[in-house]
């Protein structure tokens, strides 16, 4: 087996500790960061990131991958950085003002940073500003929320609004998602993007970057 | 533990309409008297709460509620509970609560004394002090409007006071999606037990002075949760079963302190306390799918004293307003448990409703009266709250894994590693709670979770 | 009269799950062979159907029967129709029925191949000809695209044909608000008897061309609405129970041409076509509260093959689509007939379920195994479809009398005389086609009803 | 029991003839017209009405008496343009395109009829000119559309937008009504009032028409 594939086997069973030091003889036997990064550690997410999609494993095993990938990570960042290396997009992501659940945000940014995006999260209980703040900050590509309460969904117009009164509408892409939304309130608040779960989150914001990247 | 037997102890007595202690409110509702009543909750459609949308707020309230009692009406119930769950923004501001209050019991008593049905309100003002991160449970800058609402709300004239409380909500939610058992009797048994002391002697103290009924607490946010989690293929739907054991000692907790019954509708673990507490109970099942899916349509009815819709919103189907759709349906199925009742075939119906279930899912079979009644003894045998957490999640995974043996219970093969992986992990737990303290002291973030806030 | 004796002729054999002629479908799926199954139907929001729309309405059927087929795979379902009543537009264009007639068709086919489920499609195209007015029943510029919607919906993979016609409606309608009893018989026993003749000539005709099964028709254009009238209190509950036994000879049209079932859920005369023709049918209760309310929630339920819910928008609920929902709701129901069916407990289950609804509603009663069996007997004694609908009326309130002087049913005083008043005026009509059609002729609008379309 | 109660009495009990026979007694003993009409008819169909309203009587008790007081005002009506005196309102009535439903309609006219307005019932099917020609036709104060489908109530979105685009919006108020029609539907398309039932719907057009004509 090579390393690339051994370290994505690892990843996927969840092993830490394995990934690491196997990132690290990656390194030392001069293998190059990006592939690294992509074919094992990305490599690893993206079969999981299936896997999840298709019901053949749970979100604890979804956890521990995302964490093992994580300490490869971390390994690997100043090479990465070094090799001029950038994430293929920016998400700020938060749950709604006045909204306090975290479990599906915190699905989708493990989702999402498993295809290899950098993920701002803003956690819980966020206001409009906060989400516009950060998007100018991080000069993201996606501001995506969050909400599970039917009366805090309508926070998302705000949100949008804010973006909107500032003159930022055309800058960012806006996703919307959580157990109320549908895909005709994503279009009565006007925002781009309705994903129904942690995994179409992560693709659509894949795909959302690529062709505002390339547009 | 305050109770260390059962109130009912062979299977057989646990069943709908009957309940060794019920319960009369002041119009004369008998819950767990012989006959099953529906209780009924709606919410608003999607919209803001606050200054500006508060009038249109009243008026759905205000024509909803008589829409419903209408139709009860026409479909002469006899007997229903309103419930009122509120939305954050009226437990915030506790004017809206009790106004909104006072419009349901104002229609209760005005149908009650036209058609001589008994209708009454059920107050649920929700758990604010869940609104922070971390939380300050007994700190809280919440607390006070809150138990305003309760107080202010009897006084308006709701009949039971219920909650949905959250303590150790905040280390259960990352216990869940992680299966971490450990965290989740720890989160229930340590956090959720001490909290829930705090809270409801506030609560019953509030209901004898106001003269109204403690009706308990469930743990919606916890195994609930779960069951959602499980629905959507997130978690193991045995892990979300063993969560609904292990939340028993928590919800009991409220009995131990005063509370009466019935118990809240969302709370499966119901059954349980009605064995231990002999409370009535209200349940939810298949007509609450408008309010979430479940594996236990059925089951559930098996011993409800109220049957509930759990919550639906307040918008237009074809067959009129979506409250009216609940309750019409809710209406036929009382019926029926009812006329099993009058024709002594009540025991008959039960079984059906319990064997329609159980065979599908880890979750129903633990709801059965059987393990009902063996994990509620295996509950009150334990010295204290955390060993009654453990004994009782124990004891729910002993039934699911006879059950698959027996062929029983259809379970997917990817669950199975999921039953030893908990086995394992519950065997760690120390059953003394200052261990079992210390042993968890590393793995909580101190940024998430004040225990200081829980008394320790 | 082409049924002269009974299918079912004890009331102890007419139970849900069974009917003497069983229908099966090409994937397997037997009605009336000892099961119950879920009938899932569900609509639009409320939207406009145009050239702009429709690829939306494409993405929300598609969508729509995914949801529901995803969960009922989930809630290990193991047969369901879906139900595709089309919208004026769909038929008046029958391309859009037949492009949506195969987006479900291709969902149950492909859930059936992966799951094992037995899913099918009932098509029920709507009677366009009701869309003018005076109607032209034989001649109308809108019955080819019907047909053809029959034929390439047939096609296209559905496996049952049914329908609502509509024929005799445009004076049944006014006889309701008027109560007018002869104008009832005239409507059903005359006009819509012919137009069943007519129409179901071609429908069987198609499905035996195509290999399909052809369903049958409910006169839920007369007799639902005459019950949606009287549940708002705006026509006695007398009128409405006698107004469905009107319907019986009429829809009893459609299994004379050669319909094999089931029959569709709406017609709750479907109970004494059972026993009559002996074919399976679906009915629909409470679960159907979603399309509008009824006194016959659970009595329904009773002799049922298939369990339906009637109708439901696809909007969002706090649960999840309205029809996944309603899918729900309806596999829970199921559940519980087919768990008493295994345990031979079903007679028990039957009896509950109609025990539970007969003394409340003139309209419930009439639906109780012994009132069914007793009607239907009248019926298949009578000489001719005229004869058969008077007799039907007359027995019904035969039954009705007995019980109020029983006290067995529950009638609001205002209600009494309206029992006489039918009684009066049935007694008026002449057994006689051509000299009932002579004693009307005055009172016929010829601008609202044109005689020669029913060949008279 | 004098000559107008006798009137209201039976019209209440749906004699045709006998308030036929009795409106010509009054007309002969000298009363005027209009106290015939609001003391004799309108107060008995009134009566009824309130009776309808709370679930006392059934339509078809309704229809008795209200084809009763249309024998009663044929005979009132030639008296009545003598005097100068016309309907207190006039409304334009009719089921939307695409929709052939007329119980509730048909019911509708009747209770608006009993209060006294002229009502003009374009039957059912009818195109939004169609609403708009007759409006300005007779000079109406108010259109009422009715739907029973989900499909065909967007309809009187179009009544009101063919209304407003001829520049006629504020000469009529805009009723709306059926089975699936809503206050917030109402709103929603711009309607002025929404009116659950028949009963309230006659209650409501009287206020309305007094209203407008205030104003
Ligand atoms: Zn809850
Ligand atoms: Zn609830
Ligand atoms: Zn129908």
């Amino acid at each position: 087996m090579s390393l690339l594939t051994e370290i994505s086997e690892m990843l996927q069973r969840g092993k830490a500790a394995e990934v690491k030091s196997l990132v690290q003889n990656a390194l030392d036997e001069g293998t190059d960061p990006r592939v690294i990064l992509e074919e094992g550690l990305l490599h690893g997410m993206g079969v999981i990131g299936e896997k999840f999609k298709n019901n053949e494993v749970y979100v604890p095993e979804v956890l521990i991958a995302a964490r093992a990938m994580n300490a490869g990570s971390e390994i690997l960042k100043p090479h990465l950085a070094g090799a001029g290396v950038e994430a293929s997009g920016t998400v700020i992501l938060g749950t709604v003002k006045g909204d306090l659940h975290d479990i599906g945000k915190n699905l989708v940014r493990m989702m999402m940073e498993g295809k290899g995006l950098e993920v701002i999260d803003l956690g819980v209980d966020v206001p409009p500003e906060k989400f516009l703040e950060a998007a100018l900050e991080r000069n993201a590509d996606i501001i995506a929320c969050s909400a599970l309460l039917t009366t805090t969904m309508t926070e998302m117009k705000n949100v949008i609004e804010t973006v909107a009164g500032e003159g930022h509408r055309d800058r960012f892409r806006i996703m919307v998602g959580g157990a109320p939304v549908t895909e005709s309130f994503c279009k009565s608040v006007g925002a781009d993007l309705y994903a129904p779960d942690a995994s179409s989150a992560a693709d659509a914001a894949v795909a959302l970057c690529r062709e505002k990247r390339a547009g | 533990m305050r109770f260390t037997e059962l109130a009912i102890d062979d299977p057989t007595g646990l069943i709908f309409g009957t309940a060794p202690k019920p319960v009369t409110s002041g119009r004369g509702l008998t819950v767990g008297g012989g006959q099953v009543y529906p209780e009924l909750n709606f919410t608003l459609p999607t919209m803001e709460v606050n200054a500006r949308t508060y009038p249109e707020i009243k008026e759905i309230y205000r024509k909803t509620v008589d829409d419903v009692l209408t139709r009860a009406a026409a479909l002469h119930v006899e007997g229903i509970v309103v419930e009122f769950e509120t939305l954050l923004e009226m437990t915030l501001k506790p004017a809206y609560g009790i106004e909104l209050t006072e419009i349901l019991v104002e229609a209760c008593e005005r149908f009650s004394a036209r058609y001589g049905m008994k209708a009454e309100v059920r107050l649920t003002p929700n758990d604010t002090r869940d609104y922070e991160r971390p939380p300050r449970m007994r700190n809280s800058p919440y607390l006070e409007n809150m138990l305003r609402l309760f107080d202010e709300g009897a006084k308006a004239g709701a009949t039971f006071l219920s909650i949905e409380s959250t303590g150790g909500k905040e280390l259960h939610d990352e216990a869940l999606v992680n299966c971490d058992i450990q965290g989740v009797v720890y989160a229930l048994g340590v956090l959720g037990v001490r909290d829930m002391r705090f809270l409801w002697d506030q609560i019953t103290k509030i209901a004898n002075d106001r003269g109204v009924i403690a009706g308990g607490d469930t743990a919606c946010g916890f195994a609930n949760t779960a069951m959602v989690l499980a629905e959507k293929q997130y978690i193991p739907r045995v892990f979300s079963a063993v969560d609904r054991a292990a939340s028993i000692p928590r919800s009991l907790v409220a009995y131990e302190r005063g509370a009466r019954g019935p118990d809240k509708d969302c709370g499966y673990e119901g059954v349980f306390l009605k064995a231990i507490a002999g409370v009535p109970i209200s349940m939810e099942g298949k007509t609450a799918a408008c309010a979430h899916a479940s594996p236990v349509g059925n089951v559930s009815m098996a011993a409800c004293d109220l049957w509930s819709n759990e919550s639906v919103q307040a918008v237009h189907l074809l067959g009129g307003p979506a409250p009216v759709v609940s309750l019409e349906q809710l209406a036929y199925d009382v019926r029926l448990l009812n006329e099993s009742i009058r024709t002594r075939q009540s025991l008959l119906l039960r079984d059906m409703l319990v064997g329609s279930d159980v065979s599908h899912d880890p979750q129903a079979l633990i709801l059965a009266p059987d393990s009902v009644i063996r994990i509620a003894r295996a509950v009150v045998a334990a010295g204290d709250h955390l060993a009654a957490t453990f004994a009782a999640v124990g004891t729910a995974l002993e039934i699911i894994e006879e059950a698959v043996q027996d062929r029983r219970l259809r379970m997917d093969p990817r669950e199975e590693v999921w039953v030893t992986m908990v086995r394992e992990q519950l065997a760690e737990i120390p059953l003394n709670e200052d261990a079992f303290v210390e042993m968890m002291q590393g793995r909580i973030d101190s940024g998430k979770v004040l225990l200081e806030e829980y008394g320790l």
